[in-house]
């Protein structure tokens, strides 16, 4: 018998090229509560994604690297072999059905039969469910969590909490469970429950389980684990044991000073005049609620909003751009803005760079040029001329101006013509810019602008943004996940925790500061 | 708050909300109920011969209607392609018929020759299906339209040139084609009903009897709560007055004693009905009502889930040919080249009438919508003759009705969806 | 060379090079089975000029996202009471054609608004929904045949009361309006140029509307909602307009037709119109969501060709295989649309 | 699930009791009126089908009264929805003052229908006109039938093809069509007769019309197909279809391009012609049928098609509704000489078409007569 559980030696893993895991090492033994922290996009994902044999690995290429179970190199290539190597994952989106009952969720797929007629005759698949027994085995397996939940209560409806239970139960219902992959699982608990869940995690180490336990909340971490490895950037920064930690040191890791100033560039910020007021927004935008956030925005400012995932940062620019339903005010160049409409933002001089390039950003089948001028030209009525009672499109107009776009933003395509959805993320990216700049924007939203893009590409994106900051005297809110690039162009950094404002931070302000703020540290202790 | 999603604020406001919620979940059968009541007090029409009427449609068409029930569990939605099994159930008709097999006996027989040919065509079907998905109804729908192509083509055109068949009575005169009417007069016709026939006073009595005596025997097993045991009572109480109302009517000279009840198809349908109940509590029915409800966390529990819906899709169509052969051995007399037509139409929108949607459906529901569906057929003839003076009028009307519900049935489940999730984004904003 | 004729055949399509195949196979028969092939074009050409406005009905409301429209019939019935309207008002020649289309106008607009915004409410199951809103409005309108006010004796049943199922338009001079308009023979080939003209405008004006304002706003809608709701459109909006304006053209289109064909059909008739037309506009290379005036006049060439040239071959070749022309054309035709639903689900099946 | 069944049953017998005890020895939906001892139920197709046989019923209806007559429709589907037939006709069986149905045309799920009727209503006449369905069959299941003698038409037709100076003689049918028996003997017999007389005769298919392709597909053949055959085969060539919705193209392309229109599937001075001729018809000259017959005259003058275009005097529909009616009043007075009375009805139809009227007997039947009219040529 090997010491550890698992080990997994030297994890590698690209996507199209882009290096998101770079020589990970992790060994767990049983009964071993080890917390996995790091940031958005630090690579924790990816790492348990490989572990459980996910699709999507072998789908773009597999990784390189070794996995060990009891010491024997494995090679997981789907997620039912992972479950047969007893491992077990509590998803972050839960993977319940509602309109089943706690006991039929936990045995989804294991249900216990029992032999009937019919079965003799046409076979195993025809076998009666035995509810009795599943109930047993619900409540058994319940009970040894400590939750009072009745097994015959149908999920839709349950507090969120207990169906986070309910995925617990399934896993330990499971008779070759060894190992529990809890991910990020506190996110969306209330306080009570969060920490009921921290007890039972402690019952299934109890038991033998080992558990990896992926989060972002220090507290928690400090709470529970018994080894801690911090991930940055696709690396292992440190592995450690608790006693070893203290929450400033990981903040620290966590975070990291990656990057310089970027780019120097000369403050012209007036702090007089405040272009975007922001009072009380609350925005009910699916997995990015915003819940009374305040915040001012200064003409000419770039300002950055950061934060971690789930946390409502991208629901802000969302919000006043009138695409979720919003409440609260907005003002803007010191008058109210109407909610909840798009035409009314854009009139208003706002233009927006959707974090969902493909989604919300671009008509993937139509042209570089139609792209370039659609908003401006439904908003604004430009680029149209008029045939009698009828409005035309203006060929060469959109032909001109697109042209001089695709030459200023240095957006690489085969010409106007050329259907959106060939070109590069850089270049699809740059053409929802060329949209964005169409509208004459005064001020300019920007979500997520260098996500899926290569590294040469986001330079030149936020070299745009900069310039389009200084030539044109331009505000640009952007948000972003990845606060290195943030802290490179940023004159100021609100860091969104809980759908509101935790704190507003200097780019040169300490990675502690900015940790802590993320790790929801300091709003929790009600600073 | 989050502890306690139970509370209630106000009583007032709960009764509200459960008449509310009560009323959006069977708009569409609270509002054929009284589409029917209406039509039927309209129309004037003769209670025996409804009865009559609508106790044969019963036996006629509920089989073909449970056969929906399945693909709805599996979330395939209201399974059009069912006019494929009815077509596999013609073509075996037309060759027993022709080899002359008469009665009980012929009956056996389709279903012995017509279940591995639906199966067969079920398989093709599902994949199909699983090729499209989400548009399962409009491919189905088209499906149909495109075997009737090839129904036609093997029927008018193989049958008696390339596929031999030499029988005056259903080839033309010119040695190919089937003809257009097929008689099973003497052959198949009434041969599962006729099997066994009790008068319906006498089929009420033994149904109530048998109600009672089952209530009564869990009455005396268990200790169960007040509550429910005073519903018991009145539950026992309930089937002997069927049973008395049964008798009065046996002894008054009302024509409705009279009707007879073709025993052994009611049996086959009850059959039906509690082999579907048994289904869904066994391993398949549930890996169905999980795929129905999320193919991907199906998937990702390890259930089969392409499988799952082409095994879904294959009983639907057996069920659905044997639900054919029943309704042909009633009819007696059918069309070559039509009967099938309107199998999927009339038997998805009694489902609908039921109460079913798109996403849910149940026994009752197929049932209920049964008897409402063919209520309306029956009154509204005559309700839309009466209300407008004129015969055809009746004619047109009804045939609106029938599109008309399915098409409002559908905008309705949409609206509902619609309804529940603009309550729960105002539930979020509460919060 | 080799890598044109690829790109050739990747913008065709596969399935449409079959079908072209299939026709060439049939024109070639008819030369061979000694048809007269000057009069078989002349008669598709007439068939193709009557029946592609109708095709055409079909993509807007393709381009701003309803699906293709099931319930074209409404459209058909805003039309034919236009229609009933001039006859009513005994109006001649192409003051009953363009009168005929003005009283359409209020009736399309008012019938696609209430169809709009039903298919709005029933987002993602469009296509099942028009279909029986569709029939249901065509046995509706039987009833309507039989009370509306029409007086006009010329449409009136021989023996009593009601609008008769057949209408001759040989009295009011509308009869074969179009198709005599300028035509002119070539070889024996007949050429209705009036006929083919009105198609061809018809198509212009509609390409010059999506390249208007509405026109664009209405793609945006249709391509990506998503999108159009971040560009300021009212998407909600743009498929009522869509759906108006496929209604509208609708109208137009049995107008069309009905001038070509010499009677107005009411009753049945407009039952199963909508499937004709669909199934053109997907054999032409659209999908249920994306769609060219291209595929307009593709489909409705191959489509009307095959069903014009495949019944005379079909006969002259053997008499006793005849109906397998109607028989091919329905396993064909079915099987089209068959084929345009697993492309479009292929993307989803993920 | 079991408690709602339970519910269902226990509704159902409530409803099914409170009827039956309500109605003990009469129906309740009886009319109080003074002594309506017979009604007479007429079963047709709506006007999409063919307007004449629905406007003769409610003639029928305005001569008797409703209190007599009970009008019911068959489905335009009828093909596919046999079922509403046999509810419709069921209808009126249950009527006990019901003492005869007659039912013209008598569509396809007319045998299944009346099967069901006598089940309830042994005692009930029942007349069926222009049977589609098989002629063995139909004469077990009806009490008496009429029909159009199509297979003495076939001879006939080709012989009033030859006076008509007709080369080449275009049958246009579908294999649905074909696949009716009487259809099928038809076109054998024209062919026969035609080739005897010298007469090119050519078989010709047309979609279905209740294809998918529906009337129309089948209406578009005819027009694109007439002008051929008449260009290929000249002038002097009949053409002839067998199902109704041909008719009027049919009509209309022969007076176009100058062929030869012999008579139509269903001979009557109203059907197609009126609706393919544009005949304007004010209200006062409704229903008259010589007014109709002048009018047409009128029209083939105007085409120059006089003398090449024929039909029957008589709208024979319309006569086998009014005789059946007034066969079965003479039957339910006793007037007749048991169900079957030849005599009767001969004199009957004579009064009707105001001529002399022959009735043959379908072979090895003496209830199914066949009735044979001489062509009107305008």
């Amino acid at each position: 018998m090997a010491e550890y559980l698992l080990e997994m030696d030297n994890i590698c893993k690209s996507y199209y090229g882009t290096k998101v895991l770079t020589d990970v090492k992790l060994a767990l033994k049983p009964g071993e509560i080890h917390a996995i922290i790091g940031e958005n996009g630090a690579g924790k994902s990816t790492l348990m994604n490989i572990l459980f044999g996910m699709p999507v690995i072998h789908s773009t290429g597999g990784c390189e690297g070794e996995i060990f179970i009891d010491g024997q190199p494995v090679e997981i290539k789907s997620p039912l072999q992972a479950m047969d190597l007893g491992i077990g994952m509590v998803h972050q989106e839960f993977m319940l059905l509602p309109n089943y009952t706690v006991t039929e969720n936990i045995k989804l797929n294991r249900e216990t039969r029992k032999e009937n007629l019919v079965s003799r005759l046409f076979g195993k698949n025809l076998e009666t469910l035995d509810y009795k027994s599943m109930n047993a085995d619900a409540r058994k397996a319940l009970d040894s969590l400590d939750i009072g939940i009745e097994e015959y209560t149908r999920v839709a409806g349950l507090p969120v909490g207990y169906m986070q239970f309910t995925e617990i139960a399934r896993e330990i219902d499971k008779s070759n469970t060894r190992m529990m992959v809890f991910d990020e699982p506190t996110a969306v608990l209330t306080e009570s429950e969060a920490s009921n869940l921290l007890d039972a995690m402690r019952k299934i180490a109890e038991r033998g389980i080992a558990i990896l336990f992926i989060t972002h909340r220090l507290d928690e971490v400090m709470e529970v684990a018994d080894y801690i490895t911090v991930l940055r950037d696709g690396r292992l920064v440190g592995t450690m044991r608790k006693e070893d930690a203290t929450i400033y040191g990981l903040a620290e890791l966590m975070v990291g000073r990656k990057v310089e100033k970027l780019f120097n560039r000369k403050s012209r910020v007036n702090f007089e005049d405040v272009a975007v007021r922001i009072k009380n927004l609350t925005v009910n935008m699916p997995g990015e609620r915003v819940r009374g956030l305040t915040l001012d925005v200064y003409r000419g400012e770039i300002f950055g909003i950061g934060g971690l995932a789930g946390q409502g940062k991208i629901g802000v620019a969302n919000g006043v751009m009138g695409l979720y339903p919003s409440q609260g005010s907005v003002v803007i160049n010191n008058d109210d803005l109407t909610l909840n409409d798009p035409r009314e933002s854009m009139k208003r001089g706002m233009a927006f760079l959707s974090e969902d390039r493909r989604g919300v950003g671009l008509l993937l089948d139509s042209s570089v040029e139609l792209n370039i001028v659609i908003t401006t030209m439904q908003n604004k009525g430009l680029f149209m001329k008029k045939l009698g009672p009828l409005t035309q499109i203006d060929g060469s107009k959109v032909r001109e101006h697109s042209q001089k776009l695709i030459k200023d933003l240095d957006i690489r395509c085969t010409g106007p013509t050329q259907p959106v959805k060939r070109l590069s993320g850089g270049n699809q990216q740059k053409v929802c810019i060329a949209r964005a700049l169409t509208l004459k924007p005064d001020i300019l939203f920007v979500s997520e602008p260098t996500r899926g893009i290569d590294i040469g590409a986001k330079q030149r994106v936020l070299e745009t943004l900069l310039r389009l900051n200084e030539e044109m005297g331009m505000t640009i809110i952007i948000t972003s996940s990845e606060l290195a690039e943030l802290r490179s162009i940023c004159d100021r950094i609100a860091i969104v925790s809980g759908g509101k404002v935790a704190g507003i931070l200097q780019p040169d302000a300490s990675d502690v500061d900015f940790g802590l703020l993320m790790a929801g540290q300091i709003d929790r202790k009600g600073a | 708050m989050k502890d306690n999603p139970k509370l209630n604020r106000d009583p007032g406001h709960a009764v509200k909300k459960k008449v509310t919620s009560f009323l959006t979940n069977n708009m569409v059968t609270i509002m054929f109920v009284v589409l029917s009541l209406l039509a039927f007090q309209v129309s004037g029409m003769n209670s025996n011969l409804y009865i009559t009427d609508i106790v044969s449609r019963i036996s006629r068409n509920s089989f073909t209607v449970l056969a929906l029930i399945i693909p709805v569990i599996a979330g395939m939605g209201l399974n059009f392609s069912i006019i494929v099994g009815a077509m596999a159930a013609q073509a075996v008709i037309i060759y027993v018929t022709h080899w002359g097999v008469p009665g009980f006996a012929g009956i056996m027989l389709c279903v012995a020759l017509v279940t591995p040919l639906s199966i067969l065509l079920g398989y093709l079907t599902g994949h199909l299906f699983n090729r499209v998905k989400g548009q399962e109804m409009i491919t189905g729908l088209i499906f149909g339209y495109f075997a009737m192509g090839i129904y036609t083509f093997i029927f008018l055109q193989l049958v008696g040139g390339v596929l031999p068949m030499d029988n005056e009575v259903l080839v033309l005169s010119s040695g190919v084609g089937i003809r257009t009417t097929i008689d099973l007069y003497g052959g198949l016709r009434y041969g599962l009903d006729d099997l066994f026939r009790l008068p319906l006073p006498v089929m009420l009595i033994i149904a109530g009897l048998i109600a009672a005596g089952y209530q009564l025997f869990i009455f005396m097993r268990s200790d169960r709560l007040k509550a429910q045991r005073f519903n018991m009572i009145i539950g026992i109480a309930g089937s002997l007055l069927v049973v008395v109302l049964a008798i009065v009517l046996m002894n008054s000279n009302s024509l409705i004693r009279l009707i007879s009840i073709p025993v052994a198809t009611w049996l086959a349908i009850i059959a039906l009905c509690f082999f579907l109940f048994f289904f869904t509590k066994t391993k398949l029915g549930q890996d169905m009502r999980s795929v129905g409800q999320d193919r991907h966390i199906a998937a990702v529990s390890g259930i089969n889930v392409d499988r799952v819906r082409v095994i879904a899709i294959i009983m639907s169509t057996v069920l659905a040919s044997w639900g054919h052969i029943i309704f042909l051995q009633n009819m007696g007399a059918w069309s070559t080249y039509g009967s099938h037509m309107q199998i999927g139409f009339y038997a998805i929108a009694a489902i609908l009438i039921g109460g079913a949607t798109v996403t849910r459906a149940t026994i009752g529901q197929a049932l209920l919508g049964v008897f409402l569906f063919h209520t309306l057929f029956i009154v509204a003839p005559a309700a839309g003759r009466e209300l407008f003076g004129d015969a055809q009028i009746g004619e047109y009307f009804r045939v609106f009705v029938a599109f008309g519900v399915i098409g409002v049935t559908l905008a309705m489940h949409a609206w509902k969806t619609k309804l529940q999730s603009n309550q729960g984004i105002r539930a979020i904003k509460d919060e | 060379m080799q890598n044109i004729f690829k790109d050739f055949v990747r913008n065709f399509g596969i399935p449409r090079l079959i079908i072209l195949g299939f026709f060439l196979l049939l024109c070639v028969m008819a030369v061979f089975l000694g048809l007269d092939f000057a009069e078989l074009m002349s008669s598709s050409l007439v068939r193709i000029g009557m029946n592609g406005i109708l095709v055409l009905a079909i993509l807007p409301s393709i381009v701003c996202g309803t699906g293709p429209n099931f319930g074209l019939s409404l459209g058909i019935l805003c039309g034919l009471l236009g229609g009933l309207i001039a006859m009513e008002l005994t109006l001649n020649g192409f003051t009953n054609f363009f009168a005929a289309i003005a009283f359409s106008i209020p009736l399309s607009v008012l019938v696609g608004y209430g169809y709009g915004l039903l298919l709005n409410k029933v987002k993602g199951s469009e296509m099942m929904f028009a279909i029986f809103v569709g029939w249901s409005v065509v046995s509706v309108m039987k009833i309507g045949w039989l009370v509306l006010p029409f007086n006009s004796p010329e449409m009136a049943w021989p023996i009593g009361r009601g609008v008769r199922v057949t209408i001759a338009l040989l009295n009011r001079e509308v009869s074969q309006l179009l198709n005599n308009l300028w035509a002119f023979n070539v070889g024996g080939v007949i050429i209705p140029t009036g006929l083919l003209l009105f198609f061809v405008i018809c198509c212009f004006i509609l390409w010059l509307f999506m390249r208007s304002k509405t026109g664009m706003a209405m793609y945006a809608a249709g391509d990506n909602p998503r999108f159009a709701r971040a560009a300021g459109i009212n998407v909600d909006r743009q498929r009522i307009i869509g759906t108006i304006v496929s209604t509208f053209i609708g109208a137009v289109g049995i107008l069309v037709y009905a001038q070509s064909f010499g009677f107005y059909q009411l009753y049945d008739g407009p039952m199963m119109m909508p499937f004709i037309a669909i199934a053109a506009i997907l054999i032409g290379g659209a999908s249920i969501r994306k769609a060219s005036i291209t595929n307009v006049i593709v489909g409705t060439f191959l489509f009307f060709g095959i069903l014009v040239v495949a019944m005379p071959v079909a006969n002259a070749f053997a008499a006793d295989i005849a109906s397998m022309a109607e028989i091919t054309r329905q396993i064909i035709q079915n099987g089209i649309i068959l084929y345009a639903l697993m492309q479009a689900g292929k993307g989803d099946a993920a | 699930m079991i408690k709602k069944s339970l519910l269902i049953l226990l509704v159902f017998a409530m409803v099914l009791s409170l009827f039956g005890c309500g109605d003990p020895g009469a129906a309740p939906d009886e009319p109080p009126a003074e002594e309506v001892t017979w009604k007479v139920g007429i079963m047709t197709g709506t006007v999409t089908q063919n307007e004449e046989e629905f406007r003769m019923a409610t003639q029928m209806q305005e001569r008797y009264g409703a209190e007599h007559i009970l009008i019911t429709t068959y489905p335009d589907k009828f093909m596919d929805e046999q079922e509403t037939t046999i509810t419709n006709m069921l209808e009126m069986a249950s009527d006990p003052l019901v003492k005869a149905i007659v039912m013209v045309q008598a569509v396809p799920g007319a045998v299944a229908a009346v099967d069901k009727v006598r089940a309830i209503r042994p005692d009930i006449m029942i007349i069926l006109g222009q049977p589609q369905e098989d002629p063995d069959i139909i004469a077990q299941k009806g009490d008496l039938v009429l029909m159009i003698d199509d297979l003495g038409r076939g001879e006939q037709i080709a012989e009033h093809a030859k006076a008509l100076g007709a080369e080449t003689f275009v049958h246009y049918s579908f294999p649905r069509h074909m696949s009716i028996e009487v259809l099928a003997e038809r076109r054998r017999l024209i062919k026969e007769k035609a080739e005897e007389l010298g007469i090119l005769f050519i078989d010709e298919d047309a979609p279905d019309p209740t294809g998918d392709a529906g009337v129309p597909g089948t209406q578009q053949f005819i027009m694109e197909d007439v002008p051929r055959k008449i260009a290929q085969y000249g002038p002097n060539t009949v053409v002839f279809g067998t199902n109704c919705a041909m008719q009027e193209p049919l009509i209309r392309q022969t007076f176009e391009h100058g062929g030869l229109f012999a008579v139509q599937c269903c001979p009557s001075p109203y059907h197609a012609l009126p609706a393919a001729l544009g005949i304007e018809v004010p209200e006062d000259k409704k229903g008259d049928v010589p007014w109709m017959l002048e009018q047409i005259s009128v029209k083939c003058a105007e085409a120059g098609m006089t003398g090449r275009v024929a039909t029957w005097p008589v709208p024979v529909n319309m006569m086998f509704i009014e005789a059946s009616v007034e066969y079965a009043v003479a039957w339910i007075n006793g007037e007749t000489n048991g169900m079957v009375d030849k005599a009767k009805l001969q004199e009957i139809m004579e009064g009707i078409a105001g001529g002399g009227v022959t009735l043959t007997e379908w072979p090895g039947t003496d209830n199914f007569f066949l009735y044979l009219s001489d062509h009107y040529i305008f």
